[in-house]
């Protein structure tokens, strides 16, 4: 284990809070006040954490994300409050309310943005790249998105693209087993992912995505291998989503108990936890502190958010254009 | 008759269809649900249901899952409609045009007229649009003036659960290229709706309500927003003539100039964007052919020049409402 | 004063962006050319030359060929944007947006307003467009009101080489998102370009000759037919003001209410389609706010609602002329 | 060789109706009585020839083809004569002229068109399969398109989708080393096709696009295959195109000397007649009467243009709907 233990703690603290965040969410949508479609992230959290974790924290790195897109925005450090204010449409939510749960942003920290196209960050992480290159920043963009994604055209064009212009991006397929409600065992013609990454040309690598430790090792080896200059990479990062498709969706596709027993066995926080304790490597208490201090965190959020008041009228208009 | 939403209306629709002509197929993402997964098949009949239960009647050579291939998908219903079906595929939401705008408008839209005439494109595509369920700027889109603009495709823009359904059968039946919009805000809308088969025609305005001091044209949500404030502005003695075109492209121009004639004044509401949409387009067609008759400025209400915002009350303040075509009928009437 | 072609025009254009900004970029399918080939680099320079020496002068770190992959660099362009460069990148022909829609659409014309303001995304997308040149349905559309229709997009229309120089320098200067159309057909046609620097503002339109009779608003080829039917009319003895918008969106809708009040007449020239179409759109917005200045139906003189089709007798027949527009004229100012 | 006498007959006059067509385009256009644009065929032959002909000449097996259509299209069986009428933009055009070059089509028999748009074939071959599995007609849809179309996603977003479905489409990759005046070897990242191929699960092969015999031997394979329900296969087919990208094409990015020597070495036209005459399979004579009878049906079809007069004015508006 090649992390130090504040990096362990900073990734446990990085998972803790997508956790209880998307938990958080999944208890409020229920009472009705949070608009729109929320796509919640809990049981991915290894992905994010293990993953962004190696981008430096300037914009010079860069992350593209999917309409599954608080988990990513956490990991790259948006501020969760301001997040939790734009789920709820409120005056300084993130983007000013106008974005919502799916277009959750802060370019000024390299977060280009959850994305309501899916696919449609794929390519915006190319252009990210080509800045890095063209600006010579050696700065790397990840491009998050999901196995139904990996089906779309967009993807597959950026993958080519990235792979003949050796532009620095990875390229992390988040196989969370469904998009909507529609397997990706079936979905993906062939099979097999990181194949299918080869036929670009493209280095890949499947990880298990309960294994923080996993993940974050391939994705570290990776991106070294990015600024290195070897061009695009990318992995295949396979688990379970927990809750619905989006909020509200009940799910009846899944076997039952699916879910049951990741959480029971598999669930990606257990599973680092006992990995840590175990080793003897970060205490208990620690991990607890954490957990308390992100519990008033997220319980503020939701007190700040129910708060706040909606946002001006005055500003339908306005942000559209820098000028007109 | 029987009180059903309009999700039900299109559902009768398509299953009446596909019992009646079995080159009528069905594409989409999740349109049965649970493709390839352990749990229950068509679990969920598309993403607001309005295809339940047609993949465990019709079976899996008539209603197909998709992945997430919207170019791909939509092209083959481009091209099996040229050999030989009669397929009915959805582009989830309107805004996903941008992954499927080739198929829609530079194949499907031109094959007939690029083929010189020798081809038919017999398909539907039914696709979700509109505001007002704090879906955001890319999913609330009402592109339907982009899909007008284009020669090759027709327009429909139902406004009711009995509309749909009708015009539903009318598209199945037409033999060009159809898009068919159908608001997520309406999707549980209750109507009244007879159960046998009826077609609603193309290109045939409704007239929603008579009047002589107003014409009011409205389509799709705007309807329903137009009736309310034409029951109010009835209250003050202003009687709009409410026109439903049903269909943006064919445009039944000469229903709205006949109307036009009788009341002198026009209000044009409609969700789309302002700049070259379709109040935009009506407008210029009465203004140029029905210009002596108008004794006041064609008035549009609709959206400004923004995408739809996130929160409700900035979505709200988006969308025309019904004070604000009240409002715009009292400018054109003189207050009256 | 120099004369050279639009195309050189553009060339001059970018090459002076380049060199004042190092974080200009072009981007597209054989702007260069020869990439990966064994012969001559630098060996097209786009599909008609505009960007031909550019490659030379500024280098593969400057000037990107691409695959055949527009979603990918039209994407990559905006995202290159929203990172710190000012991508000019070629989305070959306007038609081909079918394949790009998405980043065009939804991404770059949206990231600002969807979040809430805290970021710019400055690109440029020049694209061809326009009939004339025997390309037939999939190669000549104009399809500028889609853009226009599209908040968050600018949309560029220029109308001589002077103009395109000095646009291209206000695009690759702006800061959000600018659609540029080059007509196909006048790539090759000459004017007067001074040599050094200089902008052409967005938004403003251009007077391109005064009268008191009819206002005509003509935009891209469409200018230089509306000054052939406006001299012509002029020995008739009919004087008409013609405007040229120079931008789609931004629209100078005050320059022609302005005209129109003067002149009581307007006729608008425009190579798109008809529905929901630049024309209409005009149309709406002047006989909404200039109505009682009008003393003649708004004439619209556009195609008809087909595609553009391929042998050359047709294709001109679709084409607004200056014949037709001219009739036009004459039939607003009663045949005066 | 398991063509019979009529077989290879049938063949060489399929390819020396392309080629002369399109070498008499080439002169054509010089003259400036073509309008538009015009992407030649020319040295490419043996594939539209060797894989066309596996299918049936009814409706129920279909082709989508591309800008570069000419050969497609007469492999397909489209009336020469009315294709050179649309070329030329005339009345009696195989589109009444509202074609042209890049749109010849003639559904009834198959032919889906040439297409304007890079990729915009791949995904109607897709729907022409779905015809055929939905009404069990034992059809099979052959998609031709360039080395550039195989970087469009719309391409690979089709394989996939043919694959998840076990659509009978055959996928045939004509790459002529170019797309415009950009090298394949170069657009096409990781630089093996039939790799990319299986990365959607799909078998392919690569063949030597001079050799007839070896194109229609793995066309004929995979068809074969396709017709006994196994779904898609690949085509990846290796040759030059003789002219420029275009008619007017200067061509200045490729070698000098590449295209001669290729016409003097490795003319499929040649390389087929040294075959079959070297094996005694043909004589001389009834090649050379093919020659013959394929130059009197160019000249005709060529002096027919000519003289054929516009389309009629009022065809602008029509067509464009079935009702309106
Ligand atoms: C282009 C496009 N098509 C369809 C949708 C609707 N949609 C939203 S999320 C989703 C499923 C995405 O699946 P996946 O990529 O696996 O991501 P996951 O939801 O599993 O995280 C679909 C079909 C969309 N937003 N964009
Ligand atoms: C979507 C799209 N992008 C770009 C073009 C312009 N274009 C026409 S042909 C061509 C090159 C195609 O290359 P390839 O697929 O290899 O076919 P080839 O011309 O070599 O037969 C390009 C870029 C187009 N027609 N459509
Ligand atoms: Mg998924
Ligand atoms: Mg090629």
């Amino acid at each position: 284990m090649d992390l130090d233990q504040e990096q362990l703690l900073d990734a446990y603290r990085c998972m803790r809070t997508i956790r209880m965040f998307e938990d958080r969410l999944h208890d409020e949508f229920a009472t009705g006040q949070i608009p729109g479609f929320v796509h919640l992230y809990a049981g991915e959290e290894a992905s994010a954490a293990g993953v962004i974790r190696h981008l430096h924290a300037d914009e010079t790195d860069t992350v593209a994300s999917t309409h599954r897109g608080h988990g990513h925005s956490i990991a790259v450090g948006c501020d969760v409050k301001a997040m939790m204010k734009e789920i709820y449409g409120r005056k300084g939510g993130l983007c000013n309310a106008k974005g919502g749960s799916m277009h959750i942003a802060d370019v000024s920290i390299g977060m280009l943005g959850a994305n309501g196209i899916v696919g449609g960050g794929t390519s915006l992480s190319c252009g990210a790249a080509l800045t890095a290159k063209v600006k010579k920043t050696g700065g790397v963009a990840v491009s998050f998105f999901g196995d139904g994604a990996f089906n779309q055209g967009m993807t597959l064009e950026a993958m080519n693209f990235a792979r003949v212009y050796d532009l620095p991006v990875l390229f992390v397929l988040e196989d969370n087993g469904y998009a909507e409600s529609t397997a990706s065992s079936w979905s993906i013609g062939g099979g097999d992912p990181v194949q299918r990454a080869a036929g670009f040309g493209i280095r890949g690598e499947k990880v298990d995505g309960r294994d923080f430790f996993a993940v974050t090792h391939a994705a570290g080896e990776a991106i070294k291998a990015i600024r290195d200059g070897g061009g695009p990479r990318f992995i295949h990062i396979d688990f379970l989503r927990y809750y619905g498709h989006f909020e509200g969706d009940a799910t009846t596709y899944r076997p039952k108990n699916e879910v049951r027993d990741e959480r029971k066995y598999l669930d990606p926080l257990n599973l680092f936890r006992a990995r840590v304790l175990q080793g003897e490597i970060l205490s208990e208490d620690a991990l607890n502190r954490i957990d308390d201090e992100v519990a008033s965190l997220i319980d503020e959020a939701v007190d700040e958010a129910r708060e706040a008041p909606a946002p001006d009228l005055s500003t339908l208009t306005t942000d559209v254009y820098v000028s007109y | 008759m029987p009180v059903i939403t309009f999700r039900e209306a299109l559902n009768a629709a398509m299953r009446n269809e596909m019992k009646r002509d079995e080159n009528v197929i069905l594409l989409g993402e999740d349109i049965a649900g649970g493709k390839g997964a352990g749990g229950q098949q068509d679990a969920w009949g598309g993403v607001l249901g309005a295809t339940a239960g047609l993949y465990t009647e019709f079976g899996p050579d008539r209603v197909f899952d998709t992945p997430i291939s919207e170019s791909a998908f939509i092209g083959a219903a481009a091209g099996a409609a040229v050999t030989g079906l009669r397929p009915v595929a959805q582009l989830m939401f309107v805004t996903f045009f941008g992954v499927a705008g080739d198929a829609l408008f530079n194949q499907m839209a031109k094959f007939r007229y690029m083929f010189g005439g020798k081809t038919k494109t017999p398909c539907v595509i039914r696709t979700l649009y509109g505001a007002g369920t704090g879906a955001a700027s890319q999913h609330s889109d009402c592109y339907y003036p982009i899909f007008t603009h284009v020669p090759g495709l027709k327009v429909v823009v139902p406004s009711t659960p009995y509309e749909a359904k009708g015009l539903m059968i009318s598209a199945i039946r037409d033999d060009d290229p159809v898009i068919f919009f159908e608001h997520q805000a309406m999707s549980g809308d209750k109507g009244e709706v007879p159960d046998g088969e009826y077609t609603v025609p193309f290109g045939e305005a409704r007239v929603v309500r008579e009047g002589k001091d107003a014409t009011v044209v409205a389509l799709g949500r705007m309807v329903q927003f137009a009736e309310k404030a034409a029951e109010e502005l009835a209250q003050d003695g202003v009687e709009c003539e409410l026109l439903d075109p049903r269909t943006a492209s064919p445009l039944d121009s000469d229903a709205i100039l006949k109307s036009v004639k009788k009341t002198g004044r026009l209000v044009i509401v409609d969700e789309s964007l302002p700049r070259c949409g379709l109040a935009s387009d009506i407008s210029a067609i009465i203004s140029e052919q029905g210009f002596h008759t108008l004794k006041a400025p064609i008035r549009r209400v609709t959206p400004q020049h923004n995408h739809v915002p996130f929160a409700p009350n900035l979505e709200q303040a988006h969308i025309p409402s019904p004070e604000k075509i009240v409002e715009a009928v009292k400018s054109v009437t003189g207050g009256k």
